[in-house]
């Protein structure tokens, strides 16, 4: 494995000046010591804003979209840790994550299409897609 | 894992971007531009895909979001033509559904800063590994060391997981068949049956 | 992250100017793949100029005239008029356009295309740029980008005739999108890679084109490439005389030239992957016998016989437009789901069960990832995909669409005067 | 060899197609035809390849059966179950008498399955080209090449399967199928109720199978063959007389195979199977499905060996349907039928063969026999495809000089089944012969009692074969030939008054006679004649008239349909149907060879991993000869009769069934066997069950009559009890409801986000209450001056 990044890395960002000891340079090379929590941290900021998309926009569509949002909160998650484990059990059982994202991406897919397919049908009947006009199921 | 210098910068920028965009989606007005924005968040977390050494994960996410479901959303919004929201972009929970989200961030960044405590923005001992040093490659033949990530996974996929790739197959034929029958029109069930 | 920059030749890392200055590392994966960005960035630009002059001269051979001749020898300083009329020309943005959108989209179109070139093996070692594990994967993710930008493009304009365009191409797009890729994959049971480089490299090492295996593959992935870049007789999107000029009828000057490129771009793509997965890239048989590989001489030679190729193949893309009417809607719909998508995945199955009886025949050895065939194998494969696959997938299609009104030229069936349509629903 | 899988599996493709698509689509016959014939083409070239691949292979490896590794998943898994093996078997799977009840779905090839698997492809492929041409623009066309797909499947799945469950649902599956095909025409009744027939009698047999599946598995712990053979070596030999548990699971297997190939109490589907298409009496009711029960036999013979009663059961089963099926053989007039009872005869051999512990030579006669009898059967078909369907052979004759390939083939199979040296038949039969002759498993005069009863029906199959081939081919012609083709043009008057002269005629005389009787439309014959055939059949049985004469009544006087007339225009069928006459008729003259008694005996050397047959030591002796040339004499003198009887001085024949009524009338009515059941059993039970309805009415009936009074009394008594004390609860339950869902109901706001809402409360409440402690820690590190609650710390 070569990685070119951590050859230009050091260029970038001084090598020199990080590897001294000095506490402000040990806190910058912290920050930019990315790890499966930063992964985790995003991913439930995605999640929240997906959830806050969900419950208070009116269009369905966009409600759509943040369902999609949330599905791939949740995928990075499984990209993540898939890498995580790559690392931690040498290989084996690596690429489950990556498999079961691939899986979820599927399912969104067809989630959409189906969800999409309601949309158009509702449209037609009704010319509105705001999510409040649509109760006809209440008492 | 680590992502150290470089890739940390890129991490930085692509969880930035998805979360910026991610917010503009919800509360922009035009739900295409909507859509577009939801594009490039999904176009950022591809990027940390390829962070994280999962090529083919990125390129299947572009492939079959943006080719296709976002193209569908965008066609939908096209096909209803809804007029731009004026005055009643949101429903009237507003406030209690941002206060939950609200509540619901502030809990999960709870749970994470308490079960994996410690390890953020903490200092790197001194005795942490060093970053790795890059090796010549100037003899090594191109098709040798190109990553194998696509192979690892079709591998996998279909041996490990034969069954649920068939399942989701199958999903897949359902949601075709529930789609075509779902969006056709009266009219048109008439004149083919 | 993994190294997908190939290494810089050495006598561009033995020039005197560099060497001496600049770290080898740095030469080989920042100085030389901008040179190489650079190089390719300028010959597909003035190539694709010159394509425009190529289609009126060929279009007007075609219809026996003469084409344009006044704008310098032979009319050779053409393409530069025609530049320089868009760049000087008003730049307008209709006043209910959606403003963002409508500058951003022929943007995106025009970056879809060109990043798809990045990796595209141009020639031998250093005549490509990269080689990355998920090369062809990458090359549709891109262009399905390319969609977004006409699609947006059509809405933005906030024109009827855009719109119809727009919904036009979206759906021609994902339908023949299925098509395409379905085609390919034929051809990738054979290299058992996505990587672009190595598939041209394992057809060097079969010492045959993938063409010949994949007849099928290559008549499918030609016509969805066709229909993919909007070319007659698929030029529904910007159907002259139906929707004045489509999703860019509202655009002038500078971003029209966009979009152009970005068409004319995309029609090179789709024949340089023609090439690279099913005609051999930049594989020619007898090529290492003139040079020896490796040697300078070989990669400039096979980046000529990689051009060679595509030009033939864009010919063939000028010759289609000038020869066939286009395509009612619905029988474009009906080319893709009932012909298209049915003898691609008829053909997916055929060759793999081909594949997996030649193993059990011991004709073909699988290892490494990698194909090796006995004489028998090549026998045995070519003639089944001729002999058998090719009639089989043909009695398919005939089976299918027996009861299609179209492509059968039979009796259409008025509806009876009783079933009437109840215009209510 | 690891493709083994796929060779049932194609036909099931090409049942998949033909079944699903063609119907859809609109398949033209030539494509319908082109994908059965490809698959089972195909079929057959893998089995040609296994089976030379497994004869290199086995060599190798001690003669093991090889199990295909592509297809082979556990199908049935049911953990740990506990079984009764005996105590010095020493089984390393079973620990504690506890065995796994696993049982894999794979497909294994060993000596027996590929020599099974090539013949049964093999017949298979000329079959399903055969019947191209013969059902050719019949409804159901698809449906037809279907059904035989899918039978191929199942065959090859019984065949190749490795374990007995496995072979049952093949077996199960060939039961199926041979319901679908007899019943292919089921808009006519006979056909319909023929394929009912069969498929009840065959469950008779299936119960016995099952009951020995499970007696397998509560003895052995598995249902692999191999297994199965090893564990078996570990029981003693169950003596004559003793029935242990190797002589219960012989028994119930027996059973099974006894209603598959129709065998003695058993046999009396298969002749009503003859309602179906000719290709699938040839395919399925003589070469291939009935031969299952052989195949079964000859799988398990390491259990049948250890049981010697059962071997005497089968010997004397065997050899009684082989007499009782030719005797009756010999008056039948339908061609098919004459066909189908030599079938259960022929069996019957196989049967005794194993019986007497000659399992390979039972196995070589089911394979010459799948080859002269398929031949006769489709060579058959082709003489009623001439005949425009007509099948009773007493009303034809004279075809020789009109179908000349037909007759030429179905000569040398004719002189193959009657055992005639160089062909196929005799080998097998002869082998059979000798080995019961000289069989050590009973006392030696046992051995030549079964041996004379088969010595006598060897005779008598050349008697009763002669006879066929003589009325169909070469005796008087019966019909009008081609030049009497004018009577389309009668009018209907002259028909009828023709009609009934002939039924005079025919009601005046018995012996032969010409039946010139025209009708309007005998020219266009619908596909009804197995209505003919039945209809004859049925007179038979209750007419007391003698001879050959066709005592025809026809029940109804339908002017619309023919009766007895025949004008026929026989012309020789399409090459598509006369190749595989061909090709078999070559077969059937030279795969005797595969056997021979003397020299290599390839079969015997072939078979010898599977069965290491008890009667092995029995060497090849000057007694064989002898036997074998007495045999032929015997089977020469009776076809000589015959030929004399029925060709040079036809009323012979009348007048030795005069002198000879009794027999005669048993063998007509099939030994009485199918009235008894039919009539005797049915009658025994309907007065049974009369009866007991006699009882129910004056004794039982008594009781709830009583009861009911009791009842009315006490109902009125209730009823006041409840219009006046549970309505008042029930009232108060409906106010209840209705008023709670006044303030229930207003959550029901039908307004998504709001349900959306509630789910994330619900989420947050979660995590709240999971991560407590963690929340309030965080608290605290914020907001260190307020104290912690609960100071316990977090485990």
């Amino acid at each position: 494995m070569i990685n070119i990044f951590n050859y230009i890395a050091p260029i970038l960002l001084q090598a020199e000046a990080i590897s001294a000891p000095g506490i402000k340079d040990r806190v910058l090379e912290g920050l930019f010591n990315v790890n499966i929590n930063n992964f985790l941290v995003l991913s439930a900021l995605l999640f929240v804003i997906g959830v806050a998309g969900v419950l208070t926009r009116r269009n369905v569509i966009v409600i759509f979209m943040s369902i999609e949002l949330i599905l791939n909160s949740v995928n990075i998650n499984l990209v993540a840790f898939s890498r995580y484990w790559f690392l931690q059990s040498e290989g084996k059982n690596a690429y489950m994550g990556e498999i079961f994202t691939i899986f979820v991406i599927v399912v969104a897919a067809a989630e959409a299409v189906v969800g999409l397919g309601i949309v158009i049908a509702f449209y037609r009947n009704k010319e509105t897609v705001a999510v409040d006009e649509i109760d006809l199921m209440k008492w | 894992m680590r992502l150290v210098g470089l890739e940390a910068v890129l991490f930085y920028l692509f969880a930035v971007v998805a979360v910026l965009f991610a917010v503009f989606m919800i509360t922009a007005r035009n739900a295409v531009h909507s859509a577009l924005l939801l594009i490039s968040t999904l176009v950022a977390t591809a990027g940390l895909y390829l962070l994280v050494n999962a090529e083919f994960v990125a390129g299947v996410q572009i492939l079959i979001y943006v080719g296709g479901v976002l193209v569908l959303f965008i066609f939908v919004i096209m096909l209803v033509n809804v007029k731009e929201e004026d005055t009643n972009m949101f429903t009237r929970q507003l406030i209690v559904g941002g206060a939950l989200s609200f509540f619901l961030a502030l809990g999960v960044i709870a749970i994470l800063l308490q079960t994996q405590k410690g390890n953020f923005f903490t200092l790197v001992s001194p005795s942490a590994p060093k970053i790795e040093q890059v090796q010549s490659s100037s003899n090594i033949s191109p098709s040798h060391n190109i990553s194998q990530n696509t192979i690892k996974v079709g591998q996998e996929l279909y041996t490990k997981t034969v069954l649920p790739f068939e399942i989701a197959s199958l999903i897949l034929l359902v949601a075709i068949v529930g789609a075509v029958h779902l969006a056709r029109e009266r009219k048109q069930e008439k004149i083919y049956d | 992250m993994y190294l997908f920059f190939l290494t810089a030749p050495t006598w561009f890392s033995k020039l005197p100017i560099l060497s001496d200055r600049i770290d080898p590392m740095v030469m080989d994966y920042v100085v030389w793949p901008l040179v190489q960005i650079g190089a390719l960035l300028f010959v597909v630009l003035t190539l694709i100029a010159y394509l425009t002059l190529a289609e009126r001269k060929i279009s007007a051979w075609i219809q026996v005239r003469i084409g344009p001749n006044r704008v310098g020898p032979e009319g050779l300083l053409q393409p530069l008029a025609d530049g320089i009329k868009l760049l000087l020309k008003e730049d307008l943005i209709p006043l209910k356009a959606d403003k963002e959108i409508f500058v951003i989209s022929p943007i995106i179109a025009m970056v879809a295309a060109l990043v798809a070139l990045a990796v595209i093996p141009w020639g031998a070692a250093w005549g490509t740029i990269s080689n990355i594990d998920i090369g062809l994967l990458f090359i549709l993710a891109v262009s399905s980008f390319g969609v977004l930008g006409i699609i947006l493009g059509g809405w933005a304009s906030n024109s009827k005739y855009s719109l119809l365009g727009a919904l036009r191409s979206a759906a021609q797009m994902v339908s023949y999108e299925v098509a395409m890729g379905l085609a390919l994959i034929g051809a990738l049971m054979f290299t058992k890679t996505l990587a672009l480089q190595d598939m041209v490299i394992s057809q060097e090492r079969l010492q045959i084109w993938n063409i010949l295996f994949q007849p099928v593959g290559f008549l499918i992935y030609l016509i969805s490439g066709v229909a993919e870049t909007n070319r007659a007789p698929f030029d529904l999107p910007e159907a002259e005389s139906e929707l004045v000029a489509g999703y860019h009828t509202e655009y002038s000057g500078f971003r029209f030239s966009l979009f152009f490129i970005a068409e004319y771009a995309n029609m090179l793509i789709v024949s340089a992957i023609a090439v690279t997965v099913f005609l051999g890239g930049w594989y020619l048989p007898g090529l290492s016998y003139l040079f020896a590989p490796g040697s300078t001489l070989f990669v400039l030679a096979s980046i000529g016989v990689f051009g060679l190729k595509t030009l033939a193949l864009l010919y063939l893309f000028f010759w289609l437009r000038w020869s066939l009417p286009r395509y009612r809607y619905d029988q474009l719909m009906e080319l893709s789901w009932k012909w298209m998508i049915p003898a691609a995945l008829a053909n997916i199955v055929l060759t793999a069960s081909f594949l997996v009886l030649g193993q059990e025949l011991g004709l073909i050895v699988s290892q490494n990832n990698s194909l090796k065939f006995s004489i028998g194998g090549y026998v045995f494969l070519i003639s089944t995909a001729f002999i058998i696959t090719v009639p089989l997938i043909w009695i398919i299609l005939g089976q299918i669409n027996q009861r299609s009104r179209d492509f059968n030229l039979r009796e259409v069936q008025p509806l009876p005067m009783n079933r009437k349509v109840n215009k209510n629903n | 060899m690891d493709l083994i899988w796929l060779i049932p599996i194609l036909p099931l493709l090409g049942f998949l197609i033909n079944g699903l698509l063609a119907r859809r689509f609109n398949f033209s016959e030539k494509l319908v035809g082109a994908v059965a014939v490809a698959t089972v083409f195909l079929a057959f070239v893998l089995s040609l390849m296994a089976f030379v691949n497994y004869s290199s292979w086995s060599k190798e490896n001690q003669a093991k059966a090889y199990i295909s590794k592509t297809l082979n998943y556990t199908w049935i898994s049911g953990g740990k179950a506990l079984i009764t093996p005996n105590t010095t078997s020493t089984n390393p799977q079973t620990e504690n008498n506890l065995a796994e009840l696993k049982i894999d779905w794979a497909y294994q090839i060993d000596h027996l399955s590929g020599l099974y698997a090539l013949f049964v492809t093999f017949v298979g492929l000329l079959i399903h080209i055969f019947a191209i041409g013969y059902m050719h623009s019949q409804a159901g066309f698809a449906r037809f090449f279907a059904y035989l797909n899918l039978f191929m499947f199942m065959m090859l799945t019984l065949i190749l399967g490795s374990n007995l469950l496995m072979t049952f649902v093949g077996w199960e599956g060939v039961g199926l199928c041979s319901y679908l095909l007899i019943g292919f025409h089921m808009t006519r009744k006979e056909a319909a109720e023929a394929s009912k027939k069969a498929f009840i009698v065959n469950r008779i047999g299936d119960l016995g199978f099952i009951l020995a599946i499970i007696a397998v598995f509560s003895t052995f712990g598995t249902l692999e063959y191999q297994k199965i053979a090893q564990l078996a070596q570990n029981y003693p030999i169950e003596t004559l007389g003793t029935f242990g548990i190797m002589s219960f699971i012989a028994l119930g297997l027996f059973i099974g195979a006894t209603g598959k190939s129709a065998q003695f109490p058993l046999y009396i589907w298969l002749p009503d199977a003859m309602a179906g298409p000719t290709p699938v009496s040839a395919l399925i009711h003589a070469a291939t499905m009935v031969t299952a029960g052989v195949y079964l036999l000859a799988r398990m013979n390491f259990v049948f060996q250890r049981s010697l009663t059962m071997m005497l059961v089968i010997s004397i089963i065997g050899v009684l349907t082989a007499f009782i099926a030719a005797t009756i053989a010999l008056t039948q007039k339908d061609i098919k039928k004459i066909l189908a009872y030599s079938t259960i005869s022929q069996l019957g051999f196989m049967f005794l063969g194993c019986g007497v512990g000659a399992f390979v030579a039972g196995v070589f006669h089911v394979i010459t026999h799948a080859f002269f009898k398929a031949q006769l059967f489709l060579g058959a078909g082709s003489v009623i495809h001439a005949m425009n369907n007509e099948q009773d052979i007493t009303r034809m004759g004279g075809l020789k000089k009109y179908l000349p390939i037909t007759h030429k083939t179905m000569v040398v199979s004719w002189l193959a089944i009657c055992g005639i040296a160089p062909l196929a038949g005799f080998w097998s039969k002869d082998e059979i012969l000798g080995k019961t002759f000289s069989t050590t498993l009973f006392h030696p005069a046992i051995g030549k009692l079964l041996w004379f009863l088969a010595f006598l029906t060897a005779g008598i199959t050349a008697f009763y074969m002669t006879r066929f081939m003589a009325l169909t081919f070469w005796s008087e012609q019966k019909f009008l030939g081609p030049t009497a083709n004018d009577g389309g043009d009668k009018t209907s008057e002259d028909n009828e008054d023709e009609k009934y002269t002939n039924i005079d005629q025919k009601n005046e005389g018995g012996g032969s006679f010409k039946i010139r009787a025209v009708t309007a439309n005998s020219m266009n014959v619908e596909p009804t004649t197995s209505n003919m055939g039945s209809t004859t059949n049925e007179v038979e049985s209750t007419t007391t008239a003698v001879g050959e004469s066709n005592i025809i009544k026809e029940p109804k006087l339908n002017l619309s349909s023919p009766i007895s007339a025949l004008v026929a225009d026989p012309k020789e069928s399409p090459s598509i149907m006369t190749i595989p006459l061909i090709i078999l008729a070559f077969f059937a003259s030279v795969a005797g060879f595969i056997g021979l008694p003397v020299g290599y005996n390839w079969i015997e050397n072939w078979l010898a991993p599977i069965s290491n047959s008890l009667s092995k030591s029995h060497v090849f002796g000057t007694i064989d000869i002898v036997l074998a040339l007495l045999t032929m004499f015997w089977s020469v003198a009776m076809a000589y009769a015959a030929y004399h009887i029925y060709v040079k001085n036809p009323q012979i024949a009348d007048d030795l069934a005069i002198k000879l009524k009794p027999f005669y009338q048993l063998s007509t009515n099939k030994w009485y066997w199918d009235d008894l059941l039919d009539v005797k059993l049915a009658s025994l039970i309907n007065k049974f069950n009369e009866l007991l309805g006699e009882a129910d009415r004056h004794g039982v009936d008594a009781i709830p009559n009583g009861s009911a009074l009791i009842t009315r009394g006490a109902s009125i008594l209730s009823g006041s009890m409840d219009r006046y004390g549970l309505d008042l609860l029930v009232n108060l339950t409906g106010w209840f409801t209705r008023a709670s869902s006044v303030l229930i109901r207003t959550f029901q706001t039908g307004f998504l986000n709001n349900y959306a809402l509630v789910m994330i409360v619900g989420l947050i409440l979660i995590i709240v209450g999971l991560e407590y402690q963690a929340i309030q820690e965080l608290y605290t590190q914020f907001f260190p001056a307020i104290p912690k609650v609960t100071p316990t710390p977090t485990p």
